[in-house]
């Protein structure tokens, strides 16, 4: 088994006659990842994909005709909010927005829609899901993973890698591996992810990447101690050094007032009897320590 | 972004909020010209308030009453070109002084955790409300906007009851939705004004009257909104920004500049804070935050290598790729260029993972003054072991 | 029992202050409904129905102070979808909006906000329901009423007493009486106020009154029909007479395109074995008819 | 509120929706000189359009084509004045012949049952919609606004694939926000565009072109939102008002006129229909309708008689007050003022029940003229025969 994402996933590709779309639609059919659908308005009829993947005007569409039960997004931010509607009105149950700057405001808007539809938005501004040897959507390089039992969440994006790699080069697998996004506004928390594997019978252990900014953090550790007390975790926090107050990078990584910083991130983990890593490549033999063994 | 206090009050006073008049100076003589228009317009005092884009300024001295015109110039004189927290003063707002009877603290502001406009308000205003939030959580009253709806009016009416404007009902729901409006119609993360006072004005018909008034007001855009707004990117305060933040935007780059010796190039926000952090800890001082984002095309990383050597003080750079979107031949190419443009010699440590990561190696072989590394430990090593070497030859 | 008002009713009074509001909340109290809060915004502080009702600035003061749990709003048609909007916020399980005149888009804003707080609207341009000899929110004159087993439901007002005072009249006692209102957007139809009737044991017979436009009352009858086939219930069509298309003095009584006529109704009716009368001073007879006994 | 159709074009344009220009006529020469400007403007034909507010003018002969200006001075002749389901035509609309390739039907309508917003489409337009809704249940598409959003972009496009629009799939989607638009601007129950038409015009360089134009437009305003905009009680067709209507809506009366001899005087809607059902299920024939509202002070009623007599076929009067609201010996003095002031002696048959039913007796007893009754269908009989009496003594 997997969250998210695996061999169930029937994957409509939101804008898959753009740039993005066309390249990163090849790159996640060739991992294995099944694609039954692609949707741009006005192309309705066309193929993509060396005429493997139909071309539909809808989501909705895709639903119906080809049986899509996943999408993801990479339309431009001024058309992401509404294909994110449209996605959860036509009845997909879990929806990954890629794309970024999307305005605050807009995903404020959105966010009521997506819980009303009961599905799941991963993002936006996310790298994607991969469940390993099943199926991935989103950007993360294939290459990097191997098939395992550790559950990854990360708020960030190439820091996901980073960690993928040196848990693959340990020779530890992974269940799926999930980018929540940075976004001040994101669909799915950490809470959210990790209530998932909770609830996965594959997945052995936990790896959680953090960043400074809001309290995304604390709330995972006081939400895993009481939850999945049992479940070896780890955990890293970046921007231990980052100044107070400056933006680094994306809205997501502010250090405002009090709370937000790397070293209060890192109390509230280790209360929560998480080690927290000093550098990426030590998370597998915190890990290990923990008593996860290499697959 | 943030803007300057001046700008904050105009995007109120679009939405029909009373805000007090104000005229911005840059010099002494345009503030006493100023502050003569506000005394002959009934002013018995004005208050000089320094524009800067840092909180403090009042504890700072930069803000300051006068009584007269002369008064008005020579204060002026003195909070011009102050240095606020490393911002030098070049603009101030001249405005008159309220006769203020209380003051009180209303703000807009994204919560993301709840994915909500949040409203707090405190009848404890004109202070620092973070302080009052740590010290006295009952002083403060917290509701939540409804994401379609808006602030609605009996929202409004709540908050104005719980902060004890019940007299001023009309004008304080008038307000409080005016900070609704203004986010909206500007996509700002936060709208806050403090103090809202209460002031006692000289009414209609000669006699005292108290009326609401905004008499500071703090505003923060959303970025990846801005495009949408226009009039918006020109409030930004090129004044307070190093040009260097000026060119980085320019060229789509994410920069922060800072105080050490290494230069950092690295794709994505959360890695590069990581290769910062992991700088560190290896003994080293990051010269800056550089985020070149994904899909980097070889121009981008020339321009970012150009950012990083106008530092005067950067010793070595350390180029750290994770290529994904990003691919690594790309990057490589571009730093080659750049190294051929290049006037001053700065060692460099490269490494780059991911997608085309075996081209990129190819690219950057043998080429005179660049490191390669494949792991991140190690590349960070020997960046931090490249500045200590310059320093120690220098 | 009876149903949305009784002994358990505890009432605020959304606009107590005005005319409206001053004279029915003392009409409401005489007849002996517990009225236990008064909200006009800025008067807070002051008491109502000599001195014996407490005036509030807001909805949740009168629920957090006074434990108020039934709403009903005499406020005027500018302000009073705010005030249905603040009353379900306050935790309000059940709210009467007498106040006639609100833009329909307006109501349509505030119906989602209603249900996504699990409360029940009545109205709005409703007279509001009496339960007799236990409480009555709302205008309906309580004098004309008599205790008993009748429930009662209505899309119009003085048409409402003239059938109450006939069932009174003819010694047929009522349980609750219900006017939903004509707007052409009502918070509660014949249907949800039918559902509750079902669930009630005190009441053994429906009368419903129903006028043109619309499809309301067919809905009615074949909801009545499947769920409710074993209660004898007798209705009232008014407009039989009514020339197609011409407003007959609110915007609920239009007969638009093919249906919502008087005779679409009674058909449907009919066809639902409910019994038609042709007056409303007929309706006790064919109750009798159909089985039910005087009080 | 039913508005003309080239008011509603105009609340359309507003919005931003695209109309073909049009001209509106009282006499067949400003129609002939609206023509001549179309004409030289480019137009090949132009049509002439009967400005009703009723149904099926088309069938009636009022919407003609015309080749030239005295054609159209002609056709225009024609029509102004014709008798169209009892409404006389005072105005035309004078347009330029499209040259339609297909037409499209598009309308918003309040959905009482789902509280939304309910949009339908189809591609069989520019007839009568309710008959291709009832034959062809396949050729329409519908889909409901949300209350708070409204029509998103990706509902728009869904509606424009399923009408087979792709090819215009911008515009089509800016249409349909703009009908959403157009709807919340202005608070109306309806806005339709039918035919929403295909037509072929000449490009900017020469050639032909295909774009959407909304050639009909029909829109109904919510009364009870008048009052917020106050722009829109001037689009009120006077031409096609009752004098009685105009006076009734002044006194805040709900007032119909009708083909019988018994004026009927009621309070509340339901029950002023219900006493017309019984008045003719007993044989008689109601002179109009008329819901003196709740609340209703002596003044009102006295007004409310001066509109009922104003109907010289009035016979008879019955009043039916069921007092709640009402209070009984309010409407009582109401009666006895009117009857003083009134010229001609009609029979009054009068009931009045509820509150202050005792007093309201009291006032009415032995006043010459007046009968008083206490149950409704003995009232009716009374009126009736009152109405009879009349006739036969006549």
């Amino acid at each position: 088994m997997s969250i998210l994402v695996g061999r169930e996933t029937r994957l409509v590709v939101q804008g898959i006659t753009g740039r993005e779309g066309t390249f990163h639609a090849a790159q996640m059919q060739e991992y294995g990842t099944r694609i039954v659908a692609g949707v741009t308005p006005g192309k309705g009829g066309q193929s993509a994909l060396d005429g493997t993947v139909p071309v539909f005007d809808t989501v909705r569409q895709a639903v119906t005709e080809a049986g899509a039960n996943t999408s993801v997004i990479y339309v431009p931010a001024a058309g992401a909010p509404d294909a994110i509607l449209e996605a959860v009105a036509a009845g997909i149950a879990t929806v990954f927005c890629i794309t970024e700057h999307i305005p605050a405001l807009d995903m404020l808007r959105v966010m009521p829609m997506v819980q009303a539809a009961g599905a799941r938005l991963i993002g936006p501004n996310c790298p994607g899901a991969t469940s390993p040897g099943q199926a991935k959507v989103g950007i993360i390089p294939g290459s990097i993973h191997l098939e395992g039992r550790i559950g990854l969440v990360s708020r960030s994006g190439t820091l996901t890698y980073e960690v993928v790699q040196a848990l693959t080069d340990a020779g530890m697998g992974q269940s799926t591996c999930v980018g929540i996004g940075g976004d001040p506004i994101v669909g799915s928390t950490f809470i959210d992810i990790l209530g998932l594997f909770r609830d996965d019978p594959d997945t052995e252990a936990l790896v959680l990447m953090g960043e400074i900014g809001g309290d995304a953090e604390e709330q995972a550790a006081a939400w895993k101690r009481e939850h999945m007390p049992e479940t070896p975790m780890v955990a890293f926090i970046a921007g231990r050094t980052a100044p107070p107050g400056r933006r680094m990078g994306h809205a997501g990584a502010i250090i405002s007032g009090s709370s937000g910083s790397a070293q209060d991130k890192i109390d509230a983990l280790e209360v929560a009897e998480i080690r927290v890593a000093e550098s990426p490549t030590e998370i597998p033999r915190l890990l290990q320590e923990a008593g996860v063994r290499r697959a | 972004m943030k803007i300057q206090e001046a700008d904050a009050k105009s995007l109120l006073v679009a939405q029909g909020l009373p805000v007090p008049p104000w005229a911005v100076a840059r010099t002494a003589s345009d503030a006493r010209a100023a502050a003569e228009r506000l005394f002959s317009a009934g002013a018995d005092q004005v208050v000089i308030k320094a524009q800067v884009l840092v909180g403090g300024r009042g504890k700072a001295g930069g803000v300051k009453l006068a009584g007269d015109p002369a008064a008005a110039e020579e204060v002026a004189a003195a909070i011009l070109g102050m240095d606020i927290k490393g911002i030098i003063v070049r603009k101030v707002l001249v405005a008159p002084a309220a006769d203020i009877r209380h003051e009180y603290y209303l703000s807009a502001v994204l919560d993301r955790a709840a994915r909500r406009v949040l409203y707090m308000g405190s009848a404890e205003g004109g202070v620092e409300i973070e302080q009052v939030a740590e010290e006295r959580p009952e002083a403060m009253t917290y509701l939540h906007a409804h994401p379609h709806l808006g602030l609605q009016d009996f929202q409004a009416r709540e908050l104005c009851f719980a902060l004890g404007l019940g007299s001023h009902l009309k004008d304080f729901v008038r307000i409080a939705q005016g900070l609704h409006a203004t986010m909206i119609a500007n996509d700002a993360d936060l709208v806050e004004i403090n103090p809202l006072a209460v002031v006692r004005e000289t009414g209609p018909d000669g006699g005292p009257v108290e009326r609401l008034q905004a008499l500071d007001a703090k505003i923060t855009l959303d970025d990846s909104a801005l495009h949408r707004h226009p009039g918006l990117e020109e409030l930004r305060d090129l004044d307070e920004e190093d040009p260097v933040d000026i060119e980085a935007r320019a060229e789509g780059l994410s920069f922060i500049r800072l105080e050490g010796d290494i230069g950092c190039m690295v794709n994505g926000a959360g890695l590069a804070m990581t290769t910062m952090d992991l700088v560190k800890r290896a003994g080293g001082q990051p010269a800056n935050f550089l985020d070149i984002g994904g899909g980097a095309r070889s121009d981008k990383v020339a321009a970012a290598m150009r950012l990083i050597l106008a530092d005067r003080s950067v010793r070595a750079i350390l180029v750290n790729i994770f290529g994904g979107i990003a691919r690594g031949d790309e990057v490589a190419r571009g730093l080659v260029e750049a190294r051929e443009q290049q006037e001053r010699s700065v060692p460099m440590v490269v490494r780059i993972v991911g997608t085309n990561a075996e081209l990129a190696a190819e690219i950057l072989s043998g080429i005179d003054g660049i490191e390669t590394a494949t792991s991140l430990d190690d590349a960070v090593q020997r960046a931090v072991a490249a500045s200590r070497a310059q320093v120690a030859g220098t």
